[in-house]
């Protein structure tokens, strides 16, 4: 299996992502660059956090519309594993990908620490490792990670389960805790914290890295079952 | 060649911390008179005339320079000798 | 500004015109002797800018001379961007701390992102990845409302430039005194890691071969920036606020990853960033080192106004730009990496025989002045010393009448001092992770950054208690860099050497300059005995006001290697019966 | 009570990067008219009427809406019904 890093101007995560991947998981992982119009050759697609150009005007605002994400999208409505991870979360609702939009934190401050997450949902391909409601340690690291959504969006992710992480402990605002949500079909998830930053005893939690390994668990499910 | 101003503000409903903040920062500073601040963008772009000018900065302001998830835009145009 | 209004070289000498550019009347004197003629306009920009304290450190060279620089593992001391320190593997540590003063004082946001900005291109100048930020701080006290301002738009700027950069910023200090109050300090640090062979310089060498500037087009900021923070902040400094630059983090991380690219290529003879002083101290001091001249053509320096003059484009400290010098015929192998990271790219002169700075603007020589005369041949200032009138009544104090009768409330007193409470308001908002090797966090006593693929790490730590300095200089000199080595040992490492910046008054006061003096004595005792060479630094003068001067507050930065990853060691308690001691006396 | 709008814009000289990643976007999308993009804040204010309204507005501007080191402001005021 083989992941793909995109990397955006900006972007300041992706070696952290490809470590994650292949220090952690001891995984193949590849940076793609944002100029590339073909992400079709990888099993799972990272996008990871950073201030893709500059963050200006809205973070992933700009990025959205880099020549790499039309193949994303595209391979993304496939049913292809997409993970957005700060401003790769921002990147993929702007995009469209998930519901919802990110504002300033409330403290109007950028916010950097260790987090505890609680993970709603683990009957996804992302979170299959983790038990359900499972505490985990993750931290974040953002300046708009104060996800709003209207009522209606609300009600529905919550009926389809697609919250899949919230934060125990709310620093930034976020509607109902939401620290990370998924589409409906299951395959795109978008989250705040940092699961790379998680993936090794020495930085404090290697709790991020079981995320890593249930896509590649994930993955080799259905490439035994298809082959 | 005209001028292009473009005015982002928050949909209603949608929360403006940042407002807020400026708010009581006023009232701190005894500007009690305030009751109100929304924040929001202004955007000032200088574009050649074309066919379909107003489509096409609707296009802009859809696509890019507001999230219509959170976001309105109202815009004015003006002509200015280039 | 137009070019017809610049004044002639008569009038400048006539009605004294470069004493408003900071130049003093033997300085001229002496420009006029070594040019055997009258300086023009641009060319007394020149040398206003480079004869600046802050770029030629005309009142301190002789002081730094005292410091010890040199060590076995030292690789490159003082003189460049930043000095660089073996660590074994064929790597190397590569650090230096920088004052952002002045402009942090008129718009703090900005001044203290700049202040981020220009040291970590000192740092990647040299070749290396920044691999962490450190910083001090120092305000008047939180009840001031300006002070306040101060204090959270100085963090924001610094989270904002190096957050968006993606290095971390991994410790700190903050203190709060009166004698900050118009002048708040911020000084920056970054440590960089390289593999010994990509180790580069500010060199222009080999007759030539093309001077090439990368990075965003210069406008009209910050001119004489350098000058401006070589003075006493006046009540007018507000009329000076054009000298006010605004950083662009996101253009600085496409540079600095282009220059980390460019630095892999032997097509690249030297590299160096624009910092104070712009074009004109990047070109003049690469040229100076390497024993060469530079001419450049400035109709081809990108710029971002209209109608610049050669002195407008020579004196902007635009920020995020750098000057490459490439070999003869491979230009474009350079061009393709700037143009892959979207950064802009020109060449804007070539390297000559004849050591000069020789200025091209519109087909004509506007400017023609030896670079040595411009870097090297900067006259020194002696200037008189007298022992401060605070100091004997301070040694007179009898501190015996001072007793703590509620040892319980005075703790929690203590423990309420801003200086001394808990910084995790100011480090909260900086992203201290990212790179994922930030192994101790901010919060303890000195930061611990692994090297990835390697059982080691650097510790690092930025120490003064200016209080002690003000009390009696040497001995403040000495403790505030045994202070430092304390915490690296306290974190597990080893020191290896370490970064300063001298942040004082008014050196043209002889009891400032006595404390600069004592205090300077100290230090270079404490590293000689603890085996830590000064292999970098950076001088602020001038920090006073009308309230007077700030308390002498030499910083020091120091960064230490542990051995082994299992050395690492944190300050807190780790369990309930622990033993607990103290050492020391 | 008024409707105060205040525009705050970058004064003249002052590098405007993220007006120039917008200009850049634009281009990318095939907008290729935009000459050029600055960007600003947009702040609207209720306020009750108070005698000194426009010294007060222009303090409030000066003081904490704008950064007059490196912004200018303008503003304008409407009347309505509250
Ligand atoms: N400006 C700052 N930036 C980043 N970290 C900071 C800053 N100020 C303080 N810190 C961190 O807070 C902790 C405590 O700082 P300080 O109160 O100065 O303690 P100490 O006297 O032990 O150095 C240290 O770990 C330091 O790195």
């Amino acid at each position: 299996m083989k992941f793909a890093v995109i990397v955006f101007p900006g972007s300041n995560c992706d070696d952290d992502m490809v470590y994650a991947v292949t220090e952690g998981l001891n995984a193949e992982a590849e940076k793609v660059w944002y100029t590339e119009t073909s992400v079709a050759d990888y099993d799972a697609i990272l996008l990871p956090g950073g201030f893709s150009y500059g963050d200006y005007l809205r973070s992933g605002a700009i990025a959205r519309f880099a020549p790499v994400m039309t193949s994303v999208m595209e391979e993304a409505e496939k049913g292809k594993p997409v993970l957005g991870v700060c401003n790769g979360f921002q990147i993929l609702l702007e995009a469209g990908l998930l519901p919802g939009a990110m504002q300033r934190n409330q403290n109007l401050r950028f916010i950097c620490r260790p987090t505890e997450l609680v993970v709603e949902n683990n009957q996804t391909g992302f979170t299959a490792g983790y038990k359900e409601n499972e505490t985990i340690s993750v931290p974040i690291a953002h300046g708009e990670g104060n996800y709003f959504c209207d009522e209606k969006t609300l009600k529905k992710l919550r009926d389809n389960k697609q919250i899949v992480f919230t934060y125990k402990s709310n620093a930034n605002g976020s509607v109902a805790d939401i620290a990370g949500v998924i589409n409906e079909k299951g395959n795109v998830l978008g989250m705040m914290p940092h699961p790379e930053r998680a993936a090794s005893d020495i930085l404090g939690s290697a709790d991020g890295l079981k995320l890593f390994q249930s896509i590649l668990n994930h993955w080799r499910e259905s490439h035994v079952l298809t082959s | 060649m005209v001028k292009v101003q473009v005015y982002v503000t928050l949909k209603e409903g949608v929360l403006d911390p940042q407002g807020s903040a400026i708010q009581n920062a006023l009232h701190t500073m005894e500007y009690k008179e305030v009751q109100s601040v929304q924040t929001g963008k202004f955007i000032e772009l200088k574009i050649e005339k074309t066919t379909d000018l107003e489509k096409r900065i609707e296009e802009m302001c859809e696509k890019l320079l507001s999230n219509p998830v959170i976001e309105d835009y109202t815009y004015t145009i003006e002509e200015v000798v280039s | 500004m137009s070019l017809l209004l610049e004044p002639s070289p008569k009038q400048i000498k006539d009605e004294k015109v470069y004493q408003e550019m900071g130049l003093s009347d033997e300085e001229f004197s002496l420009i006029e002797k070594t040019l055997g003629r009258l300086p023009n306009y641009t060319e007394t920009g020149l040398f206003s800018v480079m004869w600046s304290e802050h770029c030629s450190y005309k009142s301190s060279k002789s002081l730094l001379k005292k410091f010890p620089t040199e060590g076995e593992k030292v690789l490159q001391g003082p003189g460049e961007g930043a000095g660089i320190i073996d660590i074994g593997d064929e790597q190397a540590v590569v650090f230096k701390i920088e004052s952002h003063n002045s402009p942090s004082a008129i718009e703090p946001y900005q001044g203290a992102a700049t202040g981020v900005g220009g040291i970590l291109r000192d740092v990647f100048s040299m070749g290396a990845r920044p691999i962490a930020l450190l910083n001090s701080l120092r305000f008047g006290e939180l009840n001031s409302p300006r002070v306040r301002y101060l204090f959270e738009e100085v963090v924001a700027g610094i989270a904002g430039y190096g957050n968006c950069i993606g290095v971390p910023t991994v410790g700190g200090e903050v203190q709060f005194d009166p004698c900050y109050e118009k002048n708040p300090l911020v000084n920056a640090m970054c440590v960089g890691l390289i593999d010994h062979k990509d180790i580069k310089k500010g060199q222009a060498s080999g007759v030539g071969n093309t001077v090439i500037y990368v990075g965003p087009s210069t406008g009209r900021d910050g001119i004489h920036g350098a000058t401006f923070s070589s003075e006493a902040l006046s009540d007018d400094s507000d009329s000076k606020r054009p000298a006010v630059q605004v950083g662009d983090p996101y253009m600085e991380k496409l540079v600095m990853e282009a220059c980390l690219e460019i630095v892999q290529s032997d097509a690249l003879v030297g590299i160096q960033d624009m910092g104070a002083a712009g074009l004109t101290s990047s070109s003049a001091e690469m040229a100076s080192k390497a024993g060469y001249g530079i001419e450049m053509d400035l109709d081809k320096v990108p710029q971002r106004e209209e109608g610049m003059t050669p002195y407008e484009m020579m004196l902007s400290e635009s920020q995020e730009r750098m000057l490459l010098v490439v070999k003869k015929g491979r230009e474009q192998e350079i061009k393709n990496i700037c143009d892959r990271w979207g950064v802009l790219y020109a060449e804007v002169g070539h390297v000559t025989e004849e050591k000069n700075l020789r200025l091209l603007h519109k087909g004509e020589v506007t400017a023609e002045v030896p670079v040595d005369a411009l870097a090297e041949d900067v006259p020194s200032v002696y200037l008189p010393s007298v022992e401060h009138s605070s100091f004997k009544k301070n040694q007179q104090i009898d501190a015996s009448h001072y007793t703590v009768s509620d040892v319980k409330d005075t703790l929690i007193q203590l423990l309420q001092q801003p200086t001394i409470a808990s910084k995790e308001w100011v480090y909260d908002q900086y992203d201290y992770m990212v790179q994922t090797n930030t192994v101790v966090h901010p919060g303890s006593d000195a930061a611990v950054v692994r090297v990835r693929g390697k059982n080691k790490a650097l510790a690092m730590s930025v120490d003064c208690n200016s209080r002690y300095i003000y009390l009696d200089p040497e001995e403040g000199g000495k403790i505030a860099v045994a202070e430092a080595a304390r915490n690296i040992v306290c974190s597990g490492g080893v020191p290896l050497g370490l970064t300063d910046c001298l942040n004082y008054g008014s050196p043209e006061n002889p009891e400032i300059y006595w404390q600069l003096e004592k205090s300077t004595d100290g230090m270079s005792e404490a590293c000689k005995l603890l085996e830590t060479p000064v292999i970098g630094g950076n001088v602020s003068l001038y920090n006073e006001s009308g309230a007077g001067a700030v308390y002498p507050t030499p910083v020091v930065g120091m960064v230490g290697l542990v051995e082994d990853l299992d050395h690492i060691t944190t300050q807190s308690f780790k369990n309930a019966e622990d033993l607990i001691y103290v050492i020391g006396e």
